[in-house]
Parts: structure tokens; sequence; C-alpha cells
């Protein structure tokens, strides 16, 4: 286009574009994993094939470690409360839940990372231990090429670089200060995450079909994400929350075009609906749940642990954000929407996972509940809420990285078993393997003396301070559903007779091992003493604007 | 021209590409369903920013043709890989995980 | 600041832990071991709540040995025990029930033919000890907790090993499909307890919200009870009631009151005697306690709402469990229904609200305790002989087992409490304070001493008497160790039953305190006469 | 000296522990221990008799404060005794009889092998029923009460291999138990009346109570005495009591624990004074009872359930007596000594009499055993005379002075009981007489046991056991005279139970002539049907109230058909609505979740359009409601 059209949309002053300044610093832990990231690539270019291995596992360890040091070290300097601020022209947020909830995916990310590097479990190929990931991603399945791959011992080391960017767009997700940002946040933890799912070394139909899934509706999400952009900006003109907030609150300076557009409200409100859409997609709730368990069977299942984790995480972060931020003054025409929504998940999700017969399609499911259980916590919409939401996504996110590995050591000759029926008698054969995955699960249930309870007290507690008493009640009735089938599973692996070509539990190497010890750490120490991080949530429960 | 009119071509076209989403069957043509609705987001994006008068909703206009093709480059990638197995784009017959 | 109730819930719950990290093995001797360190932990524990009994000074404030230390501040929770009473009298039954309850499942947990290397061969012993001892800790933590909520996580914690107690071990008489009956048991148990605490825990939300709401952001019961008593804290009523019903639930679930009572039969039916025993003697009770230290005392007017609802309730539960009982098959059930009938007792002195209903209802915890664990474990050694719970199996024992028999009806007329045995005295307190508020509902529950009286004593006569039937010949006496085990029981139902004093006085004032909150004193007689003790009527 | 009191009670009891508790060791001469036991106590009461006597009258009572048993606030129980001339008169009554039976039993149980575990029983009944006449208050009576309702339960079941003795025992203390009910109710009644139920304070305060609350009060009493006196309704266990040895039948269904209604009537008299529709109940209870067990008794073959209905008649005089008021209180308990007498002489030589003709019970197949049995005979036949009210043995006396308190009711009521006592007088003339020809006179009818086939060989009973049958021969012959003289028993117990003259319509003498007619005419009737035309060994079939009567008139299958078949169907349905019903609906529930849980997992089709228009649909309604949400 030419010129003086250029001229007219800028409104003339173009001469008056500021050059953009960025604090390289507080921005750190984000530039760090990018970084890690980017050196993973070069690794895939350069470092000989059977050296990738260890350094791409020690890049991503420096990189998250770094990044994890980075958050410790703002936080340290006070970024989380009076230093808390905007950075890059207001588009990224510097403020306690962020840097919280990076932490947390950082931890998280660790943790996965210790899973995917596990190599014990797999029959050894030829001399090369093997992941749980394909030999060779492009190969056909069954093709000759696989068969070549895998007899060469290949191992598609490239998933550490993917889960780097993954684990940036989710660092960038919950301290998107304007809807560009978060959109793009949204779409660089996505696209790895789709990768990943497909890259499953056992049973690959499955595991392209979760991708498949997983990426087209993941699209159709952010279509509605990027529309409901679009029509804010419209109403706002302005994609920054604090803009945002001002103009639905009517502060903003008015200019003739706000005049006009402010008049429709039709514009913010479908605009706030098709953001929370999006929003809702990532976080798995009802009814835009559905590739939830498609894709967490589908995907190898270090992936899943690691999705359903830190996606979860920072999916709800950017939720609080865009409504305690951005919709503050619209609280009354998103809180009885959200009400709703955050019934139909808890309920639908304890109800559906009744019925299932594999194990990671049951935690799917039971992680639907989860999100409606945190949504009531968002719903409070008071300090204690969000406080509340960081710590139970904290909780939450060990007890289910922490059980998705558990899931990787029954095995059978078909690699994981994941039937609910060949886990019967587990208890009898490895008591103290499924012990652990009792805990895991008594967790998930909310029992007394774990994390879960913890953090559903907190989150219960914020939502009757904040007057959603009925949502508590639905919620302890929908956990004692889900209660059942969380007892159902222990029942099976204890007092019930194991099959005679039963799986085996599979000995982990130091990483797995390592990964569900913290994971059983975590869950009790947040149930035991939970003070210090109960605490801590609550002294980043402030978001800057 | 009333700028209000292109809005309504963005919701349109919108609108199709959703319904292109539901109703067919190819995964090419679905993902191509999808990137219609990104570039209607883009549109009335575009308009809004006109109608302001500021930058942003063009700037955000670009950073979404990125985004769309970093999209286009995955989803192909994936949606190439399933063809090979199976010989089919169709997105019906991928139904091995259901209930 | 003293420790020492820290320390009497500390000792079981270590003891547990050691317990369960006890080699493992399958050999007589690593079993031996095992159970040894199991009964020293559980007579340590006996040992400190002596301490403690001893240490109470009936005259003394309502809670003693007070200790409180902080645990999340955010809610106002500190981990504070203190013992009243009421928690005292029940804190030395858990203590002497449990080490008895070991001794009597002394080989229960005994590997049953498993596969070589599997859980059953191995650690078996170990599991079923140290999951006494956790059941023991927690009980002991929710009898003596004086914060809401520390008492609500014991509450539900406990259900946990007691799931596990019901489902892994069973006794020798479950048919072929004893294994899925028992898991179905441990499930109806867990899914009963699971909900009635999650509405519980509504509640005990609720109150937190409501109490800092009047920034009396607090879990600390004397705390709490004091600010409703003078007004401090004002609950609006319907929120009350509410709330009131929210504990309400859970406790009546668990103690267990009709018609929520029918997860008890096959929990005690399927679990081994001595699991059911702590189920109905001491888990069971930790419901009943709540009831009077918590519903009463938290929500005053709407427990007086709601107490002749629940009366007639409890007046169903009592001839109800009673005439079930009458038509059951199987031994252990009937012990069930029986309890059933008598929690419709406790249940009914506690809402009463009359001293004499309260000190009965409480006494009645402790009796009931010790004689139907006597009861109970006499049948479990019958059951254990003959692999059998039908009552049709058995006949003619007293022929062949006279000593078993005897402590069998002694246990039996104890149930039916017989005038001289501590049964007798908290029921006739629970019905006289029962009858002085409500004569008709009294009357009514009177007629559950002739039932009682026809289940026991049919039970006695169904197995016991009569000709020898077959399998029955020869089947041994009671052993040096069961005699152990019954012997204190059949002594301290005769002491209690005959100088029961020191429990009362150790009772009254906590009760009276109970009443205060609940603005209650005693309807006063018609035409009263001189009170009329130490003869002064002379 | 008051301290001996708990004595009284703590000696038999400890005899009991020891010899229960005791192992075989005990068992050589465990009985002797027992019976020692017994004598001991009987000497405290002696001494304690002794010392009572040596007080002026007002005096005699005297009261023991043991220790404070059950305090809670106003609800004060102690464990504390009172001894004053009734229960004196019963001390003396349960000891003496009961160690004479302890002495006889030594004989009649030498082959039981459990027989250290019997003497245990005996004492542990000596013990409850002296506790029972002993307490200073209605609960601790209580605690005696159900004390000898255990006892007696040990002791019917004695033989518990018997699924019959079995039955029997549970069914004695089920209908106790039943009784058990008024006595508790009446306690709380009167707790909630006076704050008490000591008698002390209850009998002093009982005139400020309404009569109503009285007339509940004693109502709830006389249930009470129903069950354990074997009263009309409750009357039904005491026949299959005789299931037991035959010393308890003496000892405890016969002598003294049967007898406690009477005490427990006698002992409320304050109650019962202000409160006479109350007291007419209880007249008529024993009026009924009266005549109910002459008639059973005139039925029985066994000639221990003959006994039992003869006691069961008897016990109706004393009840009838003691609802007469203070009239008859005096009489009810001298018939009641009395009784215990004879009637516990009557029950030792029906055991002695089996014992000789090896357990055999059926009197059709006795006759002619007085040449066998002489010393059997001459008690057994004073016995006879004694119960009959033959003039000048103690029944006469005791009896006729109750049939004359009758009269003295007054009114057309007075005739009625009158005539009652009357007839009752003749019907046990009749039955008594009738026991006496079939069993010692007529000719032999004796059977082969039915087992061993063997010929029974009547011999004499031992010592052991013809002693204390002499003894209470003597007791049946005497005592009635004994007390009347100087109305020395009337003196004794006045100020207790207090008296007033009667005033029978007709003169006392005619009362006395009216009862010897109405005796011998039933003497002689009896006589005419089974002294002079013989016995038949099966018994004829009989009119419709014979059949009846043995039945027990019908007793067991009106509460069969009543209580127990209704009974044991609600029971079943309950089983059944507690396993479908209440389960049924919990199950169900389960049921209905997995259900819809399987229905919504149809919508996961695994077809990715399927959930991109679930997504589609979603943010539809999203919008519509936040825009709903606007508008409204």
């Amino acid at each position: 286009m030419s010129p003086t059209l250029w001229l007219a949309a800028a409104g003339g002053n173009s001469a008056s574009i500021p050059a953009p300044h960025i604090e390289y610093g507080q921005l750190s832990p984000m530039l760090i994993v990018f970084a890690a990231a980017v050196a993973g690539i070069l690794t895939e270019a350069f470092v000989p094939r059977r050296a990738r291995y260890g350094v791409q596992i020690g890049i991503s360890l420096l990189g998250l470690g770094g990044a994890f040091a980075a958050v410790v070290v703002l936080a340290a300097q006070g970024h989380a409360t009076t230093q808390a601020g905007l950075l890059a022209m207001g588009s990224v947020a510097i403020d306690g839940p962020a840097l919280f909830l990076q932490g947390v995916i950082l931890l998280t990310a660790v943790m996965a990372v210790l899973t995917y590097a596990e190599r014990r479990l797999e029959p050894r190929l030829n001399g090369h231990g093997v992941d749980s990931f394909a030999a060779q991603g492009g190969a056909v399945p069954g093709g000759d090429q696989e068969r070549e791959a895998t007899r060469a011992g290949f191992t598609t080391t490239e998933v550490f670089p993917l889960t780097l960017f993954a684990v940036g767009g989710m660092l960038l997700f919950p301290a998107a200060n304007d809807l560009l940002t978060m959109f793009v946040a949204l779409e660089v933890l996505s696209l790895p995450l789709y990768l990943l799912c497909g890259l499953a070394r056992r049973r690959r139909l499955l595991s392209q079909e979760a991708a498949l899934k997983y990426f087209l509706l993941g699209a159709f999400a952010s279509a509605f994400f990027l529309f409901g952009t679009a029509l804010l900006y419209g109403y706002a003109g302005s994609v920054q929350l604090g803009d945002i907030a001002d103009v639905v609150s009517g502060v903003a300076p008015v200019t003739p075009a706000l005049t006009v557009t402010t008049q429709n409200d039709a514009l913010l409100l479908i605009g706030l609906a098709m953001l929370s859409v999006g929003l809702l997609f990532k976080v798995g709730a009802v009814p835009f749940h559905a590739w939830t368990p498609d894709v967490y069977q589908g995907a190898p299942t270090p992936v899943t642990g690691f999705m359903a984790a830190a996606t979860k995480t920072a999916a709800f972060g950017a939720f609080l954000r865009l409504f305690y931020v951005a919709f503050p003054g619209l609280k009354w025409d998103w809180r009885p929407v959200m009400w709703g929504v955050a019934i139909l998940t808890m309920v639908a999700g304890a109800i559906l996972a009744v019925t299932q017969q594999d194990v990671k399609r049951l935690l799917a499911y039971s992680s639907i509940a989860h999100a409606g259980f945190i949504l009531t916590g968002v719903i409070a919409t008071n300090r204690q809420g969000l406080g509340a939401v960081l710590f139970y996504l904290l909780a939450y996110s060990f007890v289910t990285l922490g059980a998705f590995a558990v899931v990787t050591l029954v095995r059978d000759s078909k690699g994981e078993a994941t039937h609910l029926s060949s886990w019967a008698g587990l208890g009898r054969r490895s008591p103290l393997l499924a012990a652990v995955f009792a805990l895991f699960l008594l967790a998930f249930a909310g029992i007394p003396l774990t994390s879960g309870f913890t953090g559903k007290f907190a989150v219960f507690q914020a939502a009757a301070a904040g007057g959603a008493t009925p949502l508590v009640i639905v919620g302890v009735l929908s956990s004692a559903v889900a209660a059942f089938f969380y007892i159902r599973v222990i029942v099976l692996m204890f007092f019930s007779d194991p099959q005679p070509q039963g799986p085996s539990v599979a000995v982990p190497s130091p990483l797995t091992a390592t990964a569900i010890g913290v994971g059983v750490l975590v869950t009790l120490g947040l149930g035991l003493l939970p003070q210090y991080f109960l605490d801590l949530a609550s002294k980043a429960s402030l978001f800057v604007r | 021209m009333n700028p209000v009119n292109y809005l309504y071509l963005s919701a349109l076209l919108f609108t199709i590409g959703a319904s292109g989403v539901l109703i067919r069957r190819n995964a090419i043509v679905l993902f191509m369903c999808v990137e219609l609705m990104l570039n209607a987001s883009n549109l009335a994006l575009v308009t809004f920013s006109r109608m302001h008068g500021n930058l942003d909703g063009q700037i955000i206009a670009f950073f979404t043709m990125v985004v769309a093709a970093a999209e286009v480059v995955v989803g192909l990638a994936i949606i190439v890989s399933i063809f090979r197995t199976r010989h089919t784009a169709s997105v019906d017959d991928s139904n091995l995980m259901k209930l | 600041m003293s420790y020492l109730l820290t320390a009497t819930c500390a000792v079981p719950a270590a003891g547990a832990v050691v317990t369960a990290a006890l080699p493992a093995g399958n050999s007589e001797a690593r079993r031996r071991t095992t159970k040894a360190v199991a009964l020293a932990v559980s007579a340590a524990t006996l040992a400190l709540t002596a301490v403690v009994a001893a240490r109470f000074e009936p005259g003394g404030p309502r809670y003693q040995l007070t200790e409180s230390h902080s645990w999340i501040r955010s809610f106002g929770i500190s981990f504070s025990l203190g013992v009243d009473g009421i928690g005292a009298v029940l804190v030395l039954l858990t203590a002497v029930l449990v080490p008895l309850v070991m001794l009597a499942s002394w080989h229960d947990s005994d590997p049953a033919p498993a596969p070589e290397g599997s859980f059953e061969a191995k650690r078996r012993t170990q599991g079923f000890f140290a999951l006494i001892l956790a059941v023991e800790a927690m009980v002991l933590v929710s009898f003596l907790a004086t914060d809401v909520f520390v008492f609500y996580v014991f509450f539900e914690a406990m259900l946990i090993p007691m799931y596990f107690l019901i489902g892994g071990f069973g006794d020798r008489a479950g048919g072929p499909d004893a294994g899925k009956q028992r898991s179905y048991a441990a499930v109806k148990f867990l899914l009963y307890n699971l909900l009635g605490g999650l509405v519980m825990l509504a509640a005990v939300i609720g109150l937190y919200v409501v109490a800092a709401d009047q920034d009396l952001a607090t879990f600390d019961l004397p705390t709490l009870t004091n600010a409703i008593a003078d007004g401090k804290l004002a609950i609006d009523p319907t929120a009350e009631k509410a709330l009131f019903l929210g504990f309400f639930f859970a406790f009546a679930v668990k103690a267990p009151l009709w018609p929520l009572h029918t997860w008890l039969p096959n929990a005690m039916g399927e679990s081994t005697a001595g699991t059911a025993v702590l189920i109905t003697a001491v888990v069971d009770k930790v419901g009943t306690f709540a009831m009077l230290r918590y519903c009463l005392g938290l929500f005053p007017d709407a427990s007086k709402t709601f107490a002749p609802a629940i009366l007639v309730l409890s007046l169903i539960g009592i001839v109800y469990g009673a005439l079930v009982a009458i038509g059951q098959k199987d031994i252990k059930r009937l012990v069930a229904y029986a309890s059933i009938s008598h929690f419709g007792f406790i249940i009914m002195g506690i809402f009463a609200l009359t001293s004499q209903g309260q000190t009965g209802a409480t006494l009645y915890m402790v009796n009931h305790g010790i004689s139907t664990a006597a009861w109970m474990l006499v049948a479990g050694f019958l059951i254990s002989r003959r692999g059998s719970r039908l009552i049709a199996d058995y006949g003619g024992v007293q022929k062949v087992a006279p000593v078993l028999a005897g402590t069998f009806l002694i246990g039996g007329l104890a149930t039916l409490s017989l005038p001289g045995m501590a049964p007798f005295v908290s029921e006739f307190l629970v019905l006289v304070g029962t009858f002085s508020r409500y004569p008709a509902i009294g009357i009514a529950a009177t007629f559950g001493i002739v039932l009682a009286a026809l289940y026991a004593l049919l039970l006695y006569q169904r197995t016991m008497t009569g000709p020898v039937k077959p399998r029955m010949e020869g089947m041994p006496d009671l052993k040096v160790r069961e005699l152990a085990v019954v012997a204190p029981l059949v002594a301290l139902t005769l002491l209690l039953g005959v100088y029961p004093k020191p429990l009362t006085d150790m009772v009254n004032p906590a009760v009276d305190a109970t009443l205060s909150q609940v603005h209650q004193t005693d309807p006063a007689p018609a035409h009263p006469v001189a009170a009329t003790t130490g003869g002064e009527h002379e | 000296m008051n301290s001996l009191i708990p004595l009284l009670v703590a000696v038999p009891l400890a005899g009991a522990a020891l010899l229960l508790l005791g192992g075989r060791a005990l068992d050589r001469f465990g009985h002797w221990l027992g019976t020692l036991a017994a004598a001991g106590s009987f000497g405290i009461g002696l001494v304690l008799f002794a010392e009572m006597l040596g007080r002026p009258t007002d005096q005699r009572p005297v009261r023991e404060f043991l220790y404070s048993w059950i305090p809670v606030n106003g609800f004060q129980a102690d464990v504390a005794f009172q001894l004053d001339q009734l229960s004196m008169t019963f001390v003396l009554l349960i000891t003496g009889v009961g160690t004479l039976i302890h002495v006889y039993s030594t004989g009649y149980m030498a082959h039981d092998e459990r027989r250290r575990r019997f003497f245990g029983y005996l004492n542990l009944f000596l013990a409850a029923m002296l506790l029972l006449v002993l307490a200073d208050n209605y609960l601790l009576l209580y605690v005696g009460w159900e004390g000898v309702g255990l006892a007696s339960y040990l002791l019917i079941g004695f033989w518990q291999h018997k699924p019959s003795a079995a039955t029997a025992a549970k069914k004695a203390f089920i209908v106790n138990r039943v009784g058990d009910l008024g006595l508790s109710i009446a306690i709380m009644l009167m707790f909630v009346e006076f704050g008490s139920f000591a008698f002390g304070p209850v009998f002093g305060a009982a005139d400020d109570a309404s009569e109503g609350k009285l007339t509940a009060i004693g109502l709830m009493l006389l249930l009470a005495a129903c069950g354990k006196s074997a009263q009309v309704p409750l009357q039904s266990w005491l026949g299959d009591a005789m299931e037991g040895p035959t010393p308890v039948s003496a000892l405890i269904h016969a002598a003294t624990m049967v007898t406690a209604g009477v005490y427990l009537i006698t002992r409320s008299s304050a109650i019962f004074d202000l409160a006479p529709d109350a007291q007419t109940a209880v007249v008529a209870v024993g009026t009924v009872t009266l005549l109910f067990g002459a008639i059973v008794g005139c039925a029985k073959d066994d000639i221990k359930k003959a006994l039992a209905g003869s006691t069961m008649s008897q016990i109706g005089y004393m009840v009838l007596a003691a609802g007469l008021g203070p009239i008859g209180y005096v009489f009810a308990i001298m018939h009641l000594v009395t009784h215990g007498f004879f009637k516990a002489g009557l029950f030792l030589g029906a055991g002695s009499v089996m014992h000789g003709m090896n357990d055999e019970v059926n009197m059709r197949h006795y006759g002619g055993l007085r040449k066998y049995m002489p010393v059997t005979f001459a008690t057994f036949g004073l016995g006879y005379l004694a119960i009959i009210g033959f003039p000048g043995l103690s029944g006469f006396f005791s009896k006729d002075k109750i049939i004359e308190a009758a009269f003295s009711k007054g009114g057309t009521e007075g005739w009625i009981l009158g005539l009652c006592a009357l007839v009752g007088a003749a019907v046990t003339a009749f039955y008594m007489t009738r026991v006496m020809m079939m069993t010692f006179f007529g000719e032999k009818r004796w059977q082969p046991d039915p087992e061993t086939g063997e010929e029974p060989h009547p011999h004499e009973s031992p010592k052991v056991m013809t002693l204390p049958m002499v003894v209470l021969a003597v007791g049946s012959v005497f005592a009635g005279a004994l007390f009347t003289y100087g109305d020395a028993f009337l003196k004794w117990l006045e100020p207790v139970t207090g008296f007033e003259e009667g005033h029978p319509p007709i003169p006392a003498a005619a009362v006395t002539v009216l009862t010897t007619v109405c005796m011998l005419a039933g003497v002689g009737l009896a006589y005419t049907m089974y002294g002079r035309t013989r016995v038949p060994v099966t018994p004829p079939v009989g009119s419709a109230l014979t059949r009846a009567a043995r039945r027990d008139l019908l007793q067991d299958d009106f509460n069969h058909a009543v209580l127990v078949r209704p009974g044991s169907a609600l029971a079943a349905t309950l089983v059944w609505f507690d396993s479908r019903g209440l389960d049924g609906f919990v199950n169900g529930l389960a049921a209905t979740i997995g259900g819809v849980s399987g229905r919504l997992r149809r919508v996961q089709t695994g077809f990715v359009r399927t959930y991109a228009l679930s997504m589609f649909g979603g943010t539809l309604v999203l919008v519509a409601t936040t825009l709903l949400m606007r508008s409204v």
C-alpha cells in the first residue's frame, strides 16, 4: 500500500513511533529458556548423533535450572511484590503470579525432562538404550525406514528443544500483559506440544491421531482467541489489558473512535467470550475438554505428564491475569457464565471418569474435574482466590507429573500397560509402587494430609468467602463421585487378584525415580507443612496493572 | 465507505471458516478453514485499526500471519505424516481413541 | 507447655512407621518380632494415656494439658491438643482396647497361602499391625484435638488405614468370593464416610468463612465456642442450621445413625474380629464424641432445633437395629446390628440434652466399647475355630468349650446391659435422661432392652446350647492368649458396673460445660426431695 | 453391728465367685463350700435378727450406706442397704430355706459332673435375692431383681444340652425382661417426680404427688411384679421353668424368687395406698392368677408342673392380699413365708420321688409309692395338708386370713374377691389331693425307662435329702400357729407395712368354716376321682377346659400367635428392607451414576469434527449467556 494510506492510518504522526525499550534482565527467565532451545536445535544440526542425547539433557537442565535461578533472583529482588511492573512497552508483566507460576512451570519442566530422558524402561536395541519417543518421527510406522532407524537405535532427541520452546511459551503466557503477546505465547507453547504428542515410540497410530486432534482443535480454539482479540481491540482500541480495563471502567481518555465503539457492548462481550473459549480450551474445561482424553491417551506418557501439569498451570495463569486485570469491571457479566462452566466441568469430569478403563484416560478426566475445582477458585475473584489457585496449581502439577511417571513404569510386552484390568493386584506384586500411586490418587481425591487436600481446602475456602457457596457444595459432591473412581483403582491394585500374565513393573533409572520421589515429597510436604508455600502464594497473589 | 461493512465481511468469513471446520472431512481443507478464520480476524483487526486510527491492529495482523505460517509448518507436518501412514487425509478415519 | 498429649499421639504414629519398616519376610520369627514391637508400642501408648488420666484433674478447667503448635497460619490453624473429661475416658478406652485387639488378632495377619514373593508372603503382618497403630494414633488425635481443622483432618485421614484394614485382612470364614465381599465392604465403608467427610468439609469451610467475616479467623475450638456462647460470634440461624447438618451428617455416618448405617454390617462382617472391634468400639466413637463436642458446642441453637428429630431417628435405630439383629444368620453381622441399636442409645443420650443423658452417653461409649469388644472377640475366637460365621453351623459349644461359652455368655449379658455390668449404668442413665425431657421417647426406647435380651440370648442359645453339632467335637477351649484378651474386658465390665464413679467424676464437669454451652439445664423434678447421696436421709 | 449387713450379700457372692472361677480343684468339695456360704449367710441373718429384736420397735430399721454408686447431678444412686422387719423376714426365709436346699442338692446333684457350677449359681442366686430385699433404693433393687433373673436363667438352663431346657431358660429371662420394663419405667417416673428413687425419700414425698402419677408408678411396679411372680399375663414362663433341676424349682420357683413381686408391692405400700386404681389392678391380677394357676394345676400330669401351677395360684393369693392394702400386707407376707416352707417341702418331696423313680415326672407313671418312700410320703403329706389349709397347719392360718381380708374389702367387690378366694381354696384342695393320690396311693403304674428300658426301683432318698424335707415339714406344720399366736407376725411387721383391722361382711369364724368346707369338698371330689377309681396310664381326652388347662390355658399359643410370629415376621421384613431397601437405594444410586457416565461417554465419539462441533456449540452458548447476563 502507498505511504499516504500509511500516514492516514498512523494518524499522521508516524515520526513519533518510539523505539522499543526492553528490560532484558527481567525477561531473563524466558530468554534463557529460548536460548537453550535454540542451542538445542543447533545441537541437532552439528553434534554427532551419539553425543546428542547427553548434550541435549545437559542443555535442557542447564537452561531450565538457569531460568529458575533467574526467577528466584527476580523474586528476591522484590519483582514479585514491590518492584512488580510492566516490561517491554507494557506487553509483559513481571509480578507475583507471573514469577510464581514461572517457577512452578520450570520445576515441572525439569522433572518432565528427567522422565523424557529415561532409557531403562524400553528393551535395549542392539546395545542402544532407547526412550519412549519414536526412533524417527517422520518415518512411516511399521515402514522400512522406521525399522532401519529402530535397528540403528536412533532416538528423537529433538524432543528436548521442542519442550524448551514449549516451556518458553508457557513462561510467557501467564506474564503476557497484552492480548497479542498472549496469543503469540499461546501458539509458541502449543505448536511444539502438537509435535511432541505425535512422537510416541509405541502405538504410533494413536500418537499421530492424538497429534492431529490436538492440533486441529488447538488451531480452531486459537482462531476463536484471535477473533476475540480483534473484537476487544475494536472495542477498546488497545490490546493492553490495563487499557482495556480503563476503557471498560470508563476512566480512559475518550477519543472520538471510542465513543463509537464503546457504545457497542456486543463487541466487548463477544470478544470476552471468545477469548475465554481459547483459554478454557487450554485448561480443558467442559464443553471444550473433548480433546483431553484422546490426547492424553495417545501422547507419549512423559509428554502427557508435562502437558497435564505445565499447560494447565500456564493457561490458568493467563486466565487469571485476563480476568483479574482486564475485566474486574465485568465481574457481573462473566462470573455467572464461569459458574456454569465450573459446575459443568466438575460434574462432567467426575462422572465421565467413573467408567473409564484406561489409566491415562482416567487421569485425563480427573484433570478435567480438577480444572473445575480450580475454576471455583478463579471465580472467587478475591486475593485469597488468587493465592489459592496459585497454590493449587503448584500442588496439582507435582501430583500429576508423579502419577504419569508411575504410569510409565507399568509395562508389558506391548509397552506401557495402561488398561486398568492389567493393573489388578499390582499392590500385591510391587507394594511400594502401588503405594506411591495410591498416594497420588489420594492426593487427587483430596484426602487430608496430602497436598491435594490443602489445595482443595484453599480454593473452596476462597470460593465460599467470595460468596460462591453453591459452587463449593457442588465441588464437594463431585469430589465424592471422583473419590469413587480413585478408590476403584486402589481396590484394583490392592484387593483384586493379579492376572496370570499381568504386566511387570520396570525398574527405573535414577531419572524417573527422582521425578517420582520429588512428586511424593511435594505431595506429602504440601499436605503436612503447607504454611511456607501458602505464604509464598498469598504474597505472590497480586497482579500488576 | 463505512468500515463497518468490513467487519460484517470478516464475521461472515469467520463463520464460513468455522462451519467449514465442522463440515469438511479432509484434514487439509479443515486446516484451510482454520486459516480462513485467522484471516477473518486479521481483516477485523485491520478495520478496527483504521477506525481507532492507531497501528496496533495492523501490527497484530502481521504477527498473526507469522504465527499462521508456523502453524502451517507444524500442521502440514502432522497431516502429511498421518497421510503417509494411513493413505488418507480424512479426519474421520482417525478415531481409534474414543469414549 | 507440656508435650504429653503430642507424645501420646506420636508414639503410636512412630510405632506404625517402625512396624511397617521392620524387615520383611515370612518366617515365624520375623512375624513374632513384628507383633512384639507393635504390642510394645501400644502398651507404651496405654502407659502414656494412664499418665494423662492421672494428670487430669476432674475439678480443673475444661481443657487440660493443653498445648498449641502453629500449623497453617494462613487459615488460623494450629495443632492444638487438650483433654477434657469426655476425651479422657475415650482416650483411655482406645488405649486399652488396641493392645487387646492386637493380642486377639495375633494370627489373623499370618499370610494366607500366597505366591512366593508376593505382598502376602512378605509384608502382610507388618502391614496389619502398622495399620492398627496408625488408626490408634489418628483416633487419639481426634479425641484430643481442640482445633476444628485438626480434628477434621484426622477424622478423615483415619479412613485410609481403616480402609486397608477392612479390605486387606478378613477372617478365615469367608467363602470363595470372600475377597470380592471384603473389597465391597471396604469401598462401601470408605465412600460412605468420605461422603460424610466431604459434606463436613463444606461445613468446616463455611464455619471458617462465617467466623472470618466477624474477624475471628480461627479454628480454635475453645475460642469459637466461647465466642458463640457469649454472642461475640453470631451465626445467622439458617446458616447455623446448615452448618450443623453438615457436621452432623458426617458424624451420623460414622456413628452410625439409622438410616446411614448400612456400611457397618458389611465392614464388621467381612473384616477380622479385631478390625470389627476397632471399627465399632473405637473409630465409630469418634462420631458420637464429635456430636457431643462439636455439634453441641458450635451450634447450640441448631442442636436444640434438631434434637427431637434426631431423637426419633435414634429411637428408630434402637428398635430397628435390634430387630434386624434378631433376624441375622451371621454372627458378626448380628453383633454389628446390635451395635447399631446401641449407637441409637448413645446418640439419644447426647441429644436428650440432660446431664444424665450425656454422661450416660459418654459412659455408654466406653462400656459399649468394652462389652462389644468382649463379645465380638470371643465370637472371633469361635469363628476362627470352626471357620464359619453362620449361626446355624454352631451348637452345643458349651459342652466342648465351656470357658469360651461362658465368656461369650458374659459378653452377651453385658450387651443386653444386665444390671451390675457396666452397660447397665450407661443405658439406664441415657433412658432416664431422655425420659426426663421426652417421656414418650424414653418409654419407647425402654422396649429396646427386651429386644436386646432377645438377640443376645437367641445367639447364645443357638450357638452354645443344645446337642453338640457335627465338626464341633474336640473344638479346643480358649487358649491362654485368648483368655488374656477376654479377662481384662470382663473384669472392666464388672468393675465399671459396680463402681463407675471414677468415670462419672471425670465426665460430669465436661458434660455440665457442654450443657451450659447449649444453655440447657436438667428439668427439675415435680416434687423434689432432699438430694440423697451419702446416706444423708438417715 | 450394721456392718454385718453387707456380709449377708458378700458371703454368698464370694462363694459364687470362688466356685465359678475356681478351677476343677474345687470339684471335690465345692458343693460343701457353697452350702457353707449359704449357712454362713443364714448365721449372719440370725445374728442380725437377734439384735434387731433387741431394739425397740421404732429403732429396728437400720440403713447401711456403702458408697455412692452412680452420681450424676440430680441423679444419685447409692449402694446402700436397709434392713427392717420386712427385709429381715425375707433374709431369714431366703437364707434358711436356701441353706436347706443347698444341703438337699448335695445329695440330689451328687452325680452331676457340673455340680460345682450348680452350687456357684445357687450362691449367686442367694446373693442377688438378698441384694433385692436389702436394697434401700429401687435402682439397687433392680440389680438384685435382674440378678435373680440371671441366676434363674442359668439354673433353668443348667442342663443346656437339652434344647427344651435352653429354650425354657431363655423364655423365662425374656418374659421377666418384659416385667423389668415396668420396673425401669417406674424408677424413671419416680426420678422425674421426686428426683429420687430411694425408698425413704420417695415414700416420704409420695403424698405430694398427683394420684395419676402414683397410679402410673403403681401399675409399672405391678407389671414388674407380674413378670417376676408369674402373674397373669406374664405367667407363661413358670411352667417351663420346671426344666431346671428340682432343687432350683423348690428354692427359686417356689419359695423365694417368685415371691419377689409380692415383696415389691408390699415394699411400695406407701405408693399403692395412695393409688386405689393401681390397687384394684393388683387385686384383679391376683384373683385371676389364683384361679388360673389352680385350674392349670388340676390338669397337669407332670408333678412339677402341677406344683408350679399351684405356686402360681398361691402367689395369686399373696398378690391379692397385698393389693388389699393395709388389711392385707401382713397376711400376704405371712402366707409368703408359710408357702415358702410347704411349697419348698413339696418340691423337694417331688424331687425325692423323681430321684427314686429315675427322673420320671409323669404322675400317671407313679402310684402306691407311700410304702417305698415313707419319709418322703410323710413330709410331702404334711406339706400337702399345709397347703390345702388343713386346720391347725400353717397354710390354714395364712390363707384363711387372706380370704377373710378379701371379704373385708367390702361391697360387691369384696364378695367377688372372697368367693373367688374360696373357690380357689377348694380347687387347691382338689389338685393337691389329686397329686397326692396319683403319686403315693392307688396301684403301681410304673413304666420302664424309655431309653434304658430298666424298671424303676423306687427307694427312699439319702438322709442328706430327707433331712431338709423333714425340717421344712416341721416348718409347714407349726409356722402358721407360731405366727398367729398373739399376732406375733402382725406385731412384727406392722411398723413397716402398717395394718388396719379388716371388717368382713360375715363373721370371721364363718369365713373359716366356709374355707374348711370348700377345702373338704375339693378333697372329697379329688378322692372320688383319683383315689377310688383307678388312674389311666394314658391321659383321657378330657373336657375342653382340661385340654386347654393342659396347655396352660393356651397362654403360649396366644403369645406365639400374637407376639412371637408377628415379631419374627417383622424382623425378617426388616432384614429384607435393610438389604434391599436401604442398601438397594445406595447401590442404586451408584449404579445410576455409572449409567449416566456410560451414556455421557458416547459423546466422546473419537471424531475430531464432533469435538469441534461441541466446542463451537459451547462458544455459541458462552456468547449467548454473556450477552444475556448483560441484558438482564
